[in-house]
């Protein structure tokens, strides 16, 4: 009995939850002890707000880093979709709600140009997203002369800044996402086919589904939540920029890895997001701290290394403990 | 009892005729696919402007691509052994930084300022080597860490304000000719050669290729994992160095990000190059030619006065198209 | 995965409650006695000597009033999204001031108007904002000085001549201002030839590149006005390479120590010193006074100095830094 | 049973692949409730065939019929549609997902046809697991299986589509007797529900054991199809190959010299207790025992694969406190592994590549290399072993599974090493490559070399090894002198004595 519920706790906290969690609250209790400005409700608002761009994007990674696939266009694609956002209301004087369905269109259909890339012309992900990229910054900047377009409706403001049962609008947006993508990867087939994607695609090939299309899809995904994100963005600086969202991408990247997600066929919407978060509040944090950025830099690889490094110890231990348990 | 190894004594089955396979068009064809496509684009290009193929310019156009070629062959090498490289660019950076505190800010010789910047090249190298064959870490994580440790260092090394004017005898690796051409196309050569040879004609090279292909199977051929591994990252870290070194003996200066712009054109031109990101395939020339491309297809759009805002998307449209391509050419043998 | 995500999202949330409310006196504790004060500076990017010396600039001015100044700036170069982080990030921390670059002049007017709501007093250094309540602006006006720089350009060249402009990192406020001061300059003169104007991101590798590329189409420049030193010098060495340096004319914009070097050797033949020092220093100033409830003007015009052969011997100290 | 009409018919049907006429016009049927055999030498086209019939390929020529419909449009949707189902020579599972997940892949239960069902699915997968005698929890990852297990799974997988048409690609290669029972009963129950029934194996007594009739190919030609009952498995070889081979296990005289590898007391992983062996120069010593009895384990210890301790480990008259693969292979020791796709095989790199792999440092000391020598040295193993196609720069990938194996043989005797361990030498080789591979390690230890053969095939033990050692529960169990009877070894493998 008693052993029972030690192995249960082990199993808690080795493998139902992802390392990167421990290593999270640390930081956090580390940071929350050397300043009190950091465990505050204010903070935490401010969180929300700036982190849902990179929490979103991190979960439509996600899924294209299940794959097998590797995204680094969404940071480009959402400058795009927040151009297209700030041109429709701007110049066509659009509703904001068909502003963003709009956006979010121009985000799938980017995402779905990397499928096609992927898929039909057969270009590894790491190129074909990388010349999406091109294109989508190429455009961002000619369809207004690279100038900003600013002068959105007032309105527009709420998504980036107001609060809905006072939870901020953005926390929403993320809660939504990741219901979403959770669902999709653990509940529905189309999961399945992306995990099988990643894990053995012949297999997936010889079980007669057009594996194909369920790729393009995965990186539709990945282009819709670019998508949203940009919303967002674009109501926080009640503007668009062309440039803006560039370098994005690899943030996303090290959040999808750091959530556990660097062999194909695994990944998990929580990992994504937990990652995601895990970069947001080291920034954040040493920024309280008032660390000067030109040497948070080195901090921050060396932490992102320790953090991976870690991870991946405890999934070899993990995966021994089952070894050993499979004998008994 | 006989040491001897009779072996080559056992009779062998009935002579067998080797099939030797001549090359069909289309193996040809793929071939030379690429090349052909550089050709086309220039050919297209001087159409529209006859400044393009003026010797000058040619020679313009490789002095140019003379440091996104050897960092890219860097990245060529990590890619054959199945991994990638995220840090060569913030390596080109930092190593290019450590140079130029050498050359500025001590009374060492310019030569040193060399052997410093090409050190760090491997040391950093060797770091994420060991990142990934020891602790075994994905390569893309890997380096993606060192990347932040490499432009960390940098700024730590170079503080305020940037290192600027260096001694001729240092710039002449960037400006200077010998016999009329240009010295980054020369040191572009003589590594080119040397990788080329380097990859083909010895047993260290041929191990990174196998790697690339099966590293399981790798290992239980007797090759040393990790020490392979390793020497692969240190290469490339080196090549980083070089290039870095071109770079800032052509600016006469270094700043703190100078490298970043070289990360992602490092990863695309080997596979417009026919490298396979997936290991074991691929190769110098492929490289080379799809660094020239990219760098044509920019040095093509200044001459022709093309609006700079939409040169990222043309160069987009063209990397995609150049490595489609040659998946066709490659799928038709 | 959901289970797990209660179980970890749960107790952040509730602690961050808990803490609020003791936080928050804590800090009005703190508020009460006048102890240092702690100020917030961030610039475009790190990637470009002239924010350093804006930093310098204010942090001298900083410690001669004992402020501590915490310095950031985005990790990618002029990246607006990332910059709005680090002022919510200084807002969060509850500094006492925050001086401001704006990478965007639309873009980050929210931003300002949150620290606003927080009541942090927000100054501009070197670029404006098109909204939000700043106690002040000090900057040279780019569009009018880079106006200054071109119209000396102008007269070097009688009036007469092809020129090639490099422009900024497209969409970037400055890069914007400055295109237009010069191109304005210039349609004043029919018979200056523009042959190319590109952009080279305000870096000196562009710089270098781009012009070697445009001497490849252009076998006659009489003059390269750069709208920064950084581009300035990368078109210098390109020309210098090529051994056309002595018949083209190189004009930059910032006044690095760098360029000032240049222009003492002939190798530029102008910059417009806008003595960034002094942008940042005159920014915390104005922060200090207004905290002490002093007057503080609106616009704090920081003379934007023309740099030409003949006044470069001001310049000697700045020079000898250089080495 | 012959009088209805067939279940399927497959008329001249033709594939090439680049530089090979696979199929070449082959006709094949199979009747609803019986067990039809194909059997072939290695790159006969056996697997083509059938992933033609799977819609894996696509055919260049020929017809397929079920039902005496013509079928016109064949894809693997098509061909599950008409209930063909195959289990295929590689693995085709997901190892990080589920058992269950991996059995119903494409063919999910949903509900309101949008969210899995997984409870049901979990159900149905228990179920189907336990009718073929295989006890493992349907949620646990396949990564967790042992190789047996997960080939039972494929299995599982095919028979859950409950298909009319079952193919089975060599499945039993890699299972142990008690597996291969279960699967054999298994197969007696779908005949009475009257599903057809493709079975490829080259292990000749199963024919006996389980079929029908007898479809015998050759360099992607059909030499004909025969009723079981009235052929002979000599007639049957004859027809796969086309002569009378040399007799099977040529193992007769030896004359062993002094102690080559010498072993006490080692320890490795969980599956090696307690291992003490001992090879002579110029004699075959065999080690036998269950399937993870720890033999694979044992040789990829010696070899240094995988970590190991011993009390005392002499090679080659040298004493060794560690060793790694490099090392073996630098002292003349060579491993050709059991499961040679995974640690044998550098798919797309071309067969010369792969021979020389592992004799590159031998040959090429100082690190340079000559082209010429590399070909020479590839050349006279691709002789040597009359590896088809023979053709230097084809890409390994593109061999059929057993002439990818003399590759992998042919690397390793390249190497010249004077202590060989050969894992599993002929498993999933046709009788051809057999008797070859054989002969050939008898030749090998005749001038001088020391062999240590794991084997599964009782006969091939029998007939092979001078002296044979037996494997129980990590531990060698027991030693026998040649000549020993099959019960005997049966019982030492078993622990019983
Ligand atoms: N994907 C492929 N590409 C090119 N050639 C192939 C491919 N698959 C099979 N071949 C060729 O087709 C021929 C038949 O191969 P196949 O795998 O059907 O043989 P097999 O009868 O299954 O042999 P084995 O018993 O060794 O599995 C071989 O010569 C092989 O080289
Ligand atoms: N490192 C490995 N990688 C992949 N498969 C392995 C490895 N080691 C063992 N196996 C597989 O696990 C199965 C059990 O191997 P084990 O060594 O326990 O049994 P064994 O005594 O070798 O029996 P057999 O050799 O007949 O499988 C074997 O089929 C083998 O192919
Ligand atoms: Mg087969
Ligand atoms: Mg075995």
């Amino acid at each position: 009995m008693k052993a029972n519920n030690g192995k249960q706790l082990r199993q808690f906290i080795l493998e139902k939850v992802p390392t990167v969690t421990w290593i999270l609250i640390v930081m956090m209790i580390y940071f929350s002890a050397s300043n009190s400005n950091f465990l505050t409700f204010a903070n935490a608002a401010n969180l929300c707000r700036q982190g849902a761009i990179l929490l979103i994007l991190c979960l439509g990674v996600i899924v294209v880093k299940i794959t097998g696939g590797i995204e680094l266009s969404n940071g480009a694609v959402m400058s795009l979709c927040g151009m297209v956002l700030a041109w429709v209301m701007v110049n066509m004087n659009m509703p904001p709600y068909l502003a963003i369905i709009i956006s979010m269109l121009v985000g799938i259909l980017f995402g779905t140009l990397n499928g096609i890339f992927v898929t039909f012309m057969g270009i590894p992900s790491f190129v074909a997203t990388l010349g999406t990229q091109g294109i989508a910054v190429g455009l961002a900047l000619g369809m207004n002369n690279g100038n900003v377009i600013g002068g959105l409706p007032e309105k527009f403001s709420i998504i980036g800044n107001d609060n809905f049962l006072n939870i901020p609008i953005p926390l929403w947006a993320i809660i939504l996402v990741f219901i979403l993508t959770s669902v999709l990867l653990n509940k529905t087939p189309f999961g399945v086919y992306v995990y099988a994607l990643g894990g053995n695609e012949e297999a997936l090939k010889l079980s007669g589904k057009p594996a194909w299309l369920y790729k393009v899809l995965a990186y539709s995904y990945s282009g819709l939540t670019a998508g949203i994100a940009a919303c967002i963005l674009t109501s926080r600086n009640m503007a668009a920029q062309p440039t803006v969202g560039l370098g994005m991408e690899f943030e996303a990247f090290a959040g999808a890895v750091l959530g556990g997600s660097y062999i194909a066929g695994k990944g998990t919407a929580m990992g994504g997001v937990l990652g995601g978060i895990f970069i947001l509040i080291l920034r954040n944090g040493l920024n309280i701290l008032g660390i000067p950025t030109y040497l948070q830099l080195a901090i921050f690889g060396t932490v992102l290394i320790t953090a991976i490094v870690l991870s991946t110890l405890v999934e070899r231990r993990v995966q021994k403990m089952r070894d050993e348990e499979r004998e008994e | 009892m006989n040491k001897k190894n009779n072996l080559a004594e056992t009779e062998m089955t009935e002579d067998v005729q080797l099939i030797h396979e001549k090359p069909s068009i289309g193996k040809i064809l793929s071939r030379f696919s690429r090349l052909g496509a550089l050709l086309l684009l220039c050919i297209g290009i001087s159409l529209l402007n006859q400044n393009f193929l003026k010797v000058s310019n040619l020679i313009n156009v490789f002095r140019q691509a003379a440091p996104q070629i050897v960092i890219s062959l860097g990245m060529t090498i990590v890619f054959l052994t199945g991994g990638i490289d995220l840090s060569l660019g913030s390596v080109v950076t930092m190593t290019s930084v450590v140079s130029g505190y050498v050359l500025t800010q001590t009374e060492l010789p310019w030569w040193f300022a060399i052997i410093a910047a090409i050190g760090a090249g491997a040391l950093s190298g060797f770091v994420t080597g060991q990142l990934i064959a020891i602790v075994k870490l994905p390569s893309a994580v890997a380096s993606y860490g060192m990347l932040w440790v490499g432009r960390g260092l940098a700024f730590a090394i170079m503080g305020a304000s940037p290192f600027f004017s260096f001694p001729d005898s240092f710039r002449y690796l960037g400006r200077g000719y010998l016999l009329g051409i240009p010295m980054p196309i020369w040191i572009v050569a003589i590594i080119a050669l040397i990788m080329g040879w380097f990859l083909k004609y010895t047993t260290l090279g041929r191990s990174l290729y196998a790697i690339g292909a099966n590293p399981h199977a790798a290992r239980a051929s007797g090759i040393k994992l990790s020490r392979t591994l390793v020497s692969a990252y240190i290469i490339s870290g080196m090549l980083a160095a070089i290039g870095g070194i071109i770079l800032a003996a052509r600016l006469n200066a270094v700043d703190q990000d100078m490298g970043a712009s070289f990360l992602l054109p490092a990863i695309a031109s080997p596979v417009m190059g026919g490298t396979s990101m997936a290991g074991g395939q691929g190769g110098v020339a492929g490289t080379i030619i799809g660094s020239l491309i990219m760098i044509i297809v920019t040095n093509g759009m200044n001459l022709l006065g093309i609006n700079s805002l939409w040169q990222q998307l043309v160069t987009g449209i063209v990397v995609v198209l150049s490595v489609w391509l040659d998946v066709i050419m490659r799928k038709r043998n | 995965q959901p289970a797990a995500a209660a179980e970890e999202a749960a107790p952040a949330e509730e602690a961050a409650v808990e803490e609020a409310a003791p936080a928050e006196d804590a800090a009005a504790e703190e508020a009460a006695p006048a102890e240092a004060l702690t100020f917030g500076l961030v610039t475009k990017a790190l990637n470009n000597p002239f924010w350093e010396m804006v930093h310098e600039g204010s942090l001298k001015v900083a410690e001669a009033n004992n402020v501590e100044l915490l310095y950031l700036a985005p990790t990618k170069a002029n990246n607006l999204e990332e910059q709005t982080r680090l002022v919510d990030d200084l807002i969060a921390k509850k500094v006492d001031g925050i001086v401001l670059v704006p990478v965007d002049s639309t873009g980050i007017v929210p931003a300002i108007e949150r620290a606003n709501e927080a009541g942090i007093p927000v100054a501009l250094a070197n670029t404006n904002a098109a909204g939000g309540e700043v106690i002040t602006f000090s900057a040279v006006e780019n569009y009018e000085a880079m106006k200054i720089l071109a119209e000396y350009a102008m007269e070097t060249l009688g009036g007469t001549g092809k020129v090639i402009i490099l422009e900024g990192t497209a969409g970037a406020q400055t890069a914007i201002d400055r295109k237009a001061g010069v191109d304005d300059t210039i349609a004043n003169y029919p018979d200056i030839e523009v042959l190319a104007s590109q952009t080279a991101d305000f870096q000196r590798a562009q710089g270098l590149t781009v012009m070697e590329n445009l001497l490849q189409a252009y076998p006659e420049i009489d003059a390269v006005i750069a709208c920064n030193d950084e581009m300035a010098l990368g078109a210098v060495e390109a020309l210098d390479a090529a051994g056309r340096l002595g018949d083209t004319m190189v004009f930059g914009f910032d006044g690095n120590n760098d360029a000032l070097k240049a222009v003492s050797e002939d190798r530029m033949v102008a910059t417009c010193f806008q003595n960034p020092e002094m942008q940042g220093g005159d920014a915390v100033q104005a922060l200090i006074d207004y905290i002490a409830g002093k007057e503080v003007p609106a616009r704090i015009q920081t003379t934007a100095i023309l740099v030409t052969k003949d006044n470069i011997a001001d310049f000697a100290d700045k020079i000898a830094a250089a080495q | 049973m012959k009088g209805n009409t067939p279940l399927l018919e497959m008329k001249e049907i033709s594939k090439s692949f680049p530089g090979v006429k696979a199929l070449d016009h082959v006709s094949f049927d199979l009747f609803p409730g019986e067990v039809h055999v194909l059997v072939g030498e290695n790159g006969a086209g056996k697997s083509t065939l059938m992933k033609v019939l799977a819609g894996a390929y696509p055919k260049d020529e020929g017809e397929i019929f079920i039902n005496g419909e013509t079928q016109s449009r064949w894809s693997p949707t098509a061909a599950r549609a008409q209930g063909v189902a195959m289990v295929y020579q590689e693995f085709t599972l997901l190892p990080f997902r589920s058992v269950a997940e991996n059995i119903f892949l494409g063919r999910e239960k949903t509900l309101a046809g949008l969210f899995l069902d997984k409870a049901s699915m979990h159900q149905e997968a228990g179920k189907i697991l336990k009718s073929i005698g295989v006890d493992v929890d349907p949620r646990v990852s396949v990564l967790e299986l042992g190789v047996a297990e997960q080939q039972m799974v494929e299995i599982a997988k095919a028979l859950a589509m409950d298909a009319r048409i079952l193919v089975l690609d060599e499945p039993t290669s890699a299972l142990s007797l008690r597996e291969i029972e279960q699967l054999f009963s298994t197969v007696a129950k779908l005949k009475k529900n009257g599903v057809g029934i493709i079975y490829i194996s080259h292990r000749m007594e199963e024919l006996k054991q389980i079929g029908d009739r007898v479809t015998v190919m050759r360099d992607g030609q059909l030499i004909g199809t025969r009723e079981v009952a009235d052929i002979t498995i000599d007639e049957v070889i004859t027809m796969m190959i086309g002569r009378e081979i040399n007799e099977l296990f040529p193992r007769h005289h030896c004359q062993p010299g002094e102690v080559a590898l010498s072993v006490k007391g080692m320890k490795s992983g969980k599956k090696v207790k307690n291992v003490n062996l001992e090879v002579h120069f110029g004699e075959i010593v065999g080690l036998s025992g269950l399937v993870g009895s720890g033999r694979t384990e044992t040789a990829r210890a010696i070899f240094g694969l995988d970590h190991m301790t011993a009390d005392d480990l002499e090679i080659l008259g040298k004493k060794y406190k560690h060793i790694d693969p490099s090392l073996a292979v630098d002292i003349g020791v060579g491993l050709i592994p059991e499961d040679r796709r995974r640690d044998g095989l550098f798919p797309i790199l071309s067969m010369e590549k792969n021979l020389v792999m592992v004799c590159l440092r031998k040959i090429f000391p100082n690190g340079v290399m000559k082209p010429s020598v590399e070909k020479k040295t590839a050349t006279e193993y691709v002789k040597k072993f009359d590896i088809q196609p023979p053709a230097l720069d084809r890409i390994v990938h593109h061999l059929s599974g057993g002439n990818q194996q003399k590759v992998v043989i042919g690397k390793w005797l390249a190497a010249k090493p004077r202590v060989i361990i050969i894992d599993e030498p002929t498993r999933g080789i046709d009788v051809g490559a057999k008797s070859e591979v054989h002969s050939f390690m008898d030749r090998l230890a005749n001038s001088g070399h020391a062999i240590l053969m794991i084997s599964s095939e009782m006969p091939e033990i029998l007939g092979m090894s001078d002296r044979i050692y037996v494997m129980h529960e990590g531990k060698v169990a027991g030693e026998f002198p040649r000549g020993t009877d099959s019960e005997e070894i049966l019982r030492c493998a078993m622990g019983v004595n």
